[in-house]
């Protein structure tokens, strides 16, 4: 039977039926829901989790790697300015290979400080080696969530993996959600296993040791390999890109996240015009991108999410991947810090007719 | 110096397993001296071995044997802190 | 001596911190780290802050390191600690782990008084079962001597430099021990490398207290601290009986005196000995000299209230 | 789709109460999507919340800007905040008050006069004006969801207080 | 005369000669011989700075939006795991307008960790809004740095300006510079304004608001805006790009900082290779790169950095800019924590006979 | 009633924190915010942290403040006034600026004990002349009710909740007030909105202050504590007379007791009064609460102590 | 509501000048409630003054006069506080 | 383009000379580099520094990987480091020993048994070695340099004494 939950609740509720070892967390506004309904089903009894509320969200992902590092399942969750301040930590346990598990509730960053859904958050950490992967509603929210230990804890793998979903939008908004029963979900998880476990003093072990330049590339290389494997397991469950109504299409939207569902809406009622969902956008889908905008002629690239001083980040990834196509590729930027994108925006868009900064009030200086 | 190895061989993030890790030689940061013992001196009352920065004192049980000067870097702690003057600092 | 031949036995020939790190000739830390670890009986995991211990120890691949340890990052070291001691618990409690295990966390004087201060009071107030100990050697070493919150008043150093119109560091050393002890934790010491009996006892101490214990251990820095290699212990004991270095412990807010310098040797004898303090021996700075002499003698009197004991007056 | 607007206070329930006709709805077979808007702005302060209700999944995720039903759980609200706004032709207001204020004269109103549980009674009235789900089914959402803090019997009365004004 | 200076000693003078009002600063390899020859000229009466001997970076740059915003010319320095550990603030001095410039010593990031040169810092705020100048030796980090303040205060402009040197390569080495006389440098950066002084109590002002989603896009557009006027005043300055033997070159290096040097070296040697060295990263300067390239067949990006599930991010940038240009365009990735790049690997690039991951040990498994 | 007088002169008709924002009905911080301002004679600069009070005031384009005002971000409220004070002594020595201005940061217990602790720690070792000023209300209320280090133990809060198996934090406070005096700073002091004279008297004294001063304000916050916003005096008055809040003040190290319980009243006088206590005053948890009022009574007797007051045995 | 403005007539950065800051109207937060005074009761004390969290207490150089009804929020702190009872809460 | 690589252990004072070789060659009109090898070796590690020299500007920054010239500061790295690594065809080494051990059998190598000032002595004989700069405008470059610290006579001594070995 479905349950009306927030996306927030949803991972909430994979959470406790995970029932990870350790959940170390520092609250951030739209995240915040997710440990909430957390400690409230660990009170309850729902989890038997070691919950450490650390005191900031360096602490938390320092913390993450510890316990991940030494052989305790660990999830964490975080948003925003949090993201942002644990971002050294976030290339780390990449490099450290540590199979973490984060869900995040993107938003917008500071300044201002607004506390409404744009993705540069996740765009702050794109080279970070994480893999993150962005849901279009709360049963997707739940899905990856439930999925995401598999894929970080994946021999091949073993990095960190962020379930991204929209701030408010999808964190905050009701929705019916089906949920698996526990046993399943442990199943599906099974038990937690790394090569090396720090607390095994039968084998002691040195982790983050000092490289020099003539071993530090080869180190880093490994975590190129890594998402090169969990680009293969993605694909392989289906879970790189959604093609939607692309067959015999002239135009694709490319987009991620909860604007997707509102696109779909719109194109329904359009003929030619599909829609390309980037659901991992780490590792980034090349190939599978290529192949799904093979024969389209318009490619308008949605970016929630700005790089002043140059392109936005998506569309200049889009472009790289289709260069030398012959397609042609616009970009728009939208949403930020939470304006609404609603469907004739879309329409607008599509038809040729929107600013490239859509909805902004006053007119863009740069084209 | 050991053959530097590609990607693939190293192990997973750089973890190094003790039982595998190399150990520098580092009696060659020594410049000039190095520590020598008059054994009857001895009393091993073992604080060389306490103060030794490098490890570089050799036991036998709880008893004084020597240096290890493949690792000694000569900083005459040793020298100074023996309580029965038994370590000599002395040209290489 | 027993307490040494138990060191000798705790260390089980394999040492924790081997031979074979890029320490400079005769630095204090790996005594430091030696004496802690080999007092804590059974089976110890390091985790060690970035700085000169760390950058030392494990230059890839190799490790002078016999015990599990963890590196991540120069500021997180007690958030580091807390996520593996977690983890523990939660091992411990589902059976997949089974051992006793003492944690403990090394940093320098700039991963605890600075940058690592925060992470530390969280570990402290989340009440973390593990011993973190700063070596303390007054200055960021691996940068360079940058002058840290623990150097003290008036030492020269690469961003406090002497000069025609600098004087060293301006300001006080802060009391990262004060500091600790005012987290209400059940063990906090202030110790030196070369009181090693009394190192030790801490450090024992440390390891079994019931929550997080906080050792301030005083490390020399030849490089740093402009001094020979050999002058170690002499300097350390300097710092002792000119009392700059208080040795003592709180047990559970008890606080007690673990060592009494037999009489008040005058500052001079602590600061000569190494050249970052040379220029508080020059005439011209005599103010100087007799601010940091009253500041001593100040906060020595403060410490033996705090201890209950009569003050001189 | 059908589109509800809920005006009130920061603290009143609306939140609640948009996600209470979404629950009902959704047990009576519906697609549904229920959420508030949040600022900077605290207890006491004016707020909206929506509820989606669709025969077919709902997608989209932007916020709704003409609503076919606009509830008012607080009078004052008319003067505070624009209750009309972007409100469809036909749309309907439902109004915690005993008649309708001068401000939304030319719209269709209904007033729902109660004081008790307000946002479980204009629950009960919304669902009176759409039809749907019946009484009874709202009040078991209602029940399950706020029977811990509040008497179930108090909860069951507010629903059919507030279902018998528009019935 | 020239003396022989480091790249940081050059700046630290250069840092004297400007006498900023504060001077708030973190020590890391290798930016930090910057910050100490600076203290020493301070101490030997050569500044009159005050220096803020801060706890970490994070303060460094927070410090720094304090006291420029208050009114006082401010300049500060890092590096590597300095940057990351700011990001979060670098982001909010961008936003809040804060004319803040920072000498970066750039250096690969952790883990593992490593103290060497690569781009990958810089690459994790090039998202931020701050303008980022990267220079090939010591002489034009001494240049650069006397003009970034009059950039970053720029009224147009009045964001931070990073001016990067690569770590060790040009921070630690020696090389002659040709300083200019003190008067000549106050009289370039000239006296210290800015629209808003927090310390004018006659006309308080509200720094830092919190924005809904009704006016944050706006408030971030004006970054854009400034970006835009940024790169107006580089372009009229001669200041973005280097256009080294492009004139009727078919194939084209493009890269940043001191791997220049080399590459000059080597394409001296040969026929009809050039080299467009990027100075100014951000702003990005599209329209010149186009233009440098519009002959060009073969385009081959340099990147010092990585991202790993995805391309390289210099590269990525190049095609976004060159797309529906029809030239060829390769990506090399080189000198990661420091591996060394001699004119012997750039030569085999040139050929096309190098692997993608220069100097890489062991074959790379994407291509 | 002189000094309410001389409040209102320094204001000036001007509130420095006006009407107009959007804190919650009966919030207590903008009482702290004013009282702690309109006791500071003469200019005054603010920086906030992110929190209630900096969200709720400064929704673009209102603002409520009519002095200078600062935000940047939640963890680096110290650090920011550094500079703001740094730049202000450059530009005085410069003559750029020329009059007197206080400068005060505010942040959340959040934004002080925890995330903030690091930044506020630094500026208080470099000795920047500002005040510190931490409202505490014990939790983060801006994102929604989680627990702080400034929670007190058994306190339920959306991330120690209660529940089949949660009784509430299980760790005690952070003793921040403790801390900061562990700083030595010229002036720390713990004080709550309620007793306004002592609040004032204090803000007046730190804003005096030869270098940083640090005051620590328990702040009541209805929605978070669970009561109705006009008890708020009556509720701080409780937490004061169980002593679960002493008032008191450090000068220069020396300690006094600003105010004195006339009796022991039971710390169920003040859990009592808010619904994030409510389960510890079931009989279940009857040891709860005994630990509680026992940790009451030993701070109390240790605070005597360093006050130099004869303990009650 | 005030018309939104565009990003090129917004100030630097978001500054705000005091002097031109929209104030909001926050006496719309009350709940039913606002607080009313007998003034023969008042002895000028200004504990409602000091203790009023919205700055809602109008004076006239150090003497009360009312309330600005257009902020007040109505907590009943004021009420609460007042020495002599002077102030009462009444339905709106 | 002349390349000198210095090999020393951390603390001789490696740095210092390579940099003492490319101040004097600069004001000899030159262009130069110089600049040393970083690790987390402490002091006493051996290290290396290189010196690299040139006519026209100097644009590379890549490490020097075939020296012209090796100067070894202290016999005992001949063990300790691979002093021949690289070394140009007709290279040229310079050690800090009495006699040429046996390690480097076979490459010209010239002597220079110095014990005190150490690295300005090496100075002086690399200077001689290259025919340039005069050894007067050496011992000013590093009267320059080092003359707060040690005593000119002491470092003019110590280049003439470098100088007269391999001139
Ligand atoms: C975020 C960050 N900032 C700065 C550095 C550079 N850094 C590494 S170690 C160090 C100094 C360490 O000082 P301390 O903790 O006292 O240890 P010591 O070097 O004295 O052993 C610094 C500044 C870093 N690695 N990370
Ligand atoms: C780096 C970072 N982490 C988390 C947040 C989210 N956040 C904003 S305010 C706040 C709580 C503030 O608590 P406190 O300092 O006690 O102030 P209060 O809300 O109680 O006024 C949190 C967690 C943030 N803005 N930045
Ligand atoms: S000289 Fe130093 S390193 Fe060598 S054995 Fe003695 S103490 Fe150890
Ligand atoms: S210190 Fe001296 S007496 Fe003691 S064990 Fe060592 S050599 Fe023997
Ligand atoms: S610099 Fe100082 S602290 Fe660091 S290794 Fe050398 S002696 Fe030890
Ligand atoms: S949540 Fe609490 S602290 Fe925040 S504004 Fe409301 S009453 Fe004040
Ligand atoms: S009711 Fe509250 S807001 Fe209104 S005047 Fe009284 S104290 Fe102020
Ligand atoms: S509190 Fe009462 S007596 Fe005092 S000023 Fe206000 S109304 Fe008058
Ligand atoms: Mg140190
Ligand atoms: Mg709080």
């Amino acid at each position: 039977m479905k349950r009306l939950l927030t996306g927030g609740e949803a991972v909430a509720h994979a959470m406790a039926q995970i029932d990870p070892d350790v959940v170390p967390v520092y609250p951030i506004t739209p995240q915040t829901p997710i440990i909430q309904v957390f400690s409230k089903l660990h009170a309850e009894g729902r989890a038997h989790t070691e919950i450490v509320n650390v005191e900031s969200e360096h602490s938390a992902m320092s913390a993450a790697i510890g316990s991940a590092l030494a052989g305790a399942r660990t999830i964490t969750a975080t948003s925003s300015q949090g993201l942002a301040l644990m971002a050294e930590v976030v290339y780390i346990a990449a490099a450290m290979r540590a199979p973490i598990v984060m869900a995040v509730g993107n938003r917008a960053l500071s300044g201002p400080i607004n506390i409404h859904c744009d993705h540069s958050d996740s765009m702050l950490i794109r080279d970070s080696g994480v893999i993150q992967l962005f849901v279009e509603n709360a049963q997707e929210a739940y899905d990856t969530m439930v999925y995401a230990p598999t894929l970080a804890e994946h021999p091949d793998v073993l990095l960190p993996v962020l379930v991204c979903q929209d701030g408010f939008t999808i964190t905050h908004s009701a929705e019916p959600v089906e949920l698996l029963p526990d046993e399943r979900v442990r199943e599906i998880v099974g038990d937690y296993r790394i090569p090396f476990s720090l607390l095994d003093t039968s084998r002691p072990t040195t982790h983050g040791p000092f490289a020099m330049p003539d071993y530090y590339y080869e180190l880093r290389h490994q975590q190129v390999v890594a998402m090169d494997a969990a680009l293969e397991l993605l694909e392989a469950d289906g879970r790189t890109v959604e093609r939607y109504r692309l067959d015999g299409a002239h135009t694709a939207l490319v987009c991620m996240g909860s604007t997707a569902g509102t696109a779909k809406d719109v194109v329904d009622e359009l003929d030619g015009v599909g829609i390309l969902r980037i659901e991992s956008y780490r590792p980034f889908p090349e190939r599978e991108i290529r192949e799904a905008l093979e024969h389209v002629d318009d490619v308008i690239v949605l970016d929630r999410a700005n790089a002043p001083g140059s392109q936005a980040p998506l569309y200049t990834e889009l472009a790289a991947t289709l260069y030398g196509s012959g397609a042609r590729i616009r970009s728009h930027v939208f949403g930020l810090g939470g304006r609404e994108l609603h469907p004739e925006d879309i329409e607008r868009i599509i038809a040729g007719d929107a600013e490239r900064f859509v909805g902004l009030r006053g007119a863009a200086c740069r084209v | 110096m050991p053959e530097l190895k590609a990607w693939h061989e190293l192990p997973i993030a750089g973890v190094v397993e003790r039982d595998e890790a190399l150990r520098p030689r580092t009696g060659a940061y020594r410049t000039g001296v190095k520590p020598e013992v008059e054994l009857a001196k001895c009393v091993d009352c073992l604080l060389c071995w306490l103060y030794c920065p490098d490890s570089a004192i050799v036991l036998e049980g709880t008893s004084f044997r020597g240096f290890d000067l493949d690792v000694c870097k000569g900083c005459e702690i040793c020298s100074e802190v023996c309580p029965t003057g038994a370590i000599a600092m002395v040209a290489e | 001596m027993s307490r040494l031949k138990t060191m000798v036995r705790n260390q089980n020939g394999v040492p924790p911190l081997a031979a074979g790190h890029s320490l400079c000739q005769g630095c204090g830390i790996p005594i430091v780290v030696r004496t802690v670890l080999d007092s804590i009986p059974g089976k110890k995991v390091v985790v060690n802050a970035t700085g000169c211990l760390e950058v030392a120890t494990t230059r890839f691949p190799t490790t002078a390191w016999n015990v599990p340890w963890m590196h991540v990052a120069f500021e997180n070291t007690a958030a580091v600690a807390s996520g593996v001691e977690s983890a523990y618990r939660a091992l411990r409690r589902r059976h997949v782990v089974d051992e006793e295990i003492t944690f403990v966390a090394f940093a320098g004087d700039g991963g605890t008084y600075d940058i690592g201060m925060q992470a530390l009071s969280g570990a402290l107030e989340r009440g973390h079962r593990f011993v973190f100990c700063c070596y303390d050697n007054e200055a960021y070493m691996n940068t360079g001597v940058q002058r840290s919150g623990a150097t003290p008043f008036g030492a020269s150093t690469t961003t406090s430099p002497t000069g025609s119109v600098g004087l060293g560091k301006l300001q006080q050393r802060k009391d990262m021990t004060a500091i600790a002890i005012a987290h209400h934790v059940p063990y906090v010491a202030q110790a030196t490398a070369s009181h090693w009996q009394d190192l030790s006892q801490k450090a024992e101490r440390a390891g079994a207290a019931n929550g997080p214990a906080f050792l301030n251990v005083l490390s020399d820095c030849p490089v740093g601290w402009g001094h020979e290699p050999r002058e170690f212990k002499r300097i350390l004991d300097a710092a002792v009986e000119t009392r700059f270095w208080p040795l003592y412990e709180v047990v559970d807010g008890a606080y007690r005196l673990t060592y009494e310098p037999k009489e008040r040797v005058p500052v001079e004898e602590w600061l000569r000995t190494q050249k970052r303090f040379a220029h508080l021996l020059k005439d011209e700075n005599a103010d100087l000299l007799a601010y940091i002499q009253r500041q001593i003698d100040e906060d020595w009197n403060a410490l033996l209230g705090l201890c209950g004991r009569a003050v001189a007056a | 789709m059908i589109e509800v607007r809920w005006h009130a206070r920061a603290g009143q329930g609306a939140k609640t109460a948009a996600q209470l006709l979404a629950e009902a709805m959704l047990r009576a077979g519906k697609s549904v999507q229920a959420f508030p808007e949040y600022g900077p702005e605290r207890r006491g302060a004016p707020m909206r919340a929506y509820t989606r209700i669709d025969d077919k999944p709902i997608r989209r995720h932007d916020s709704v800007t003409s609503p076919d039903v606009v509830v008012v759980m607080d009078e004052s609200l008319v003067h505070d905040d624009d209750v009309a706004d972007g409100l469809a032709d036909d749309g309907l207001v439902i109004l915690n008050a005993r008649e309708a204020p001068a401000e939304l004269s030319g719209l269709r109103v209904a007033c729902v006069p109660v004081a008790e549980n307000v946002n479980v009674a204009m629950l009960g009235a919304v669902a009176a004006a759409l039809g749907e789900p019946p009484a009874a089914d709202v009040a078991d959402s209602a029940v399950a969801l706020l029977g811990k803090k509040v008497e179930e019997h108090a909860l069951r009365h507010a629903v059919e207080e507030g279902y018998a004004c528009l019935s």
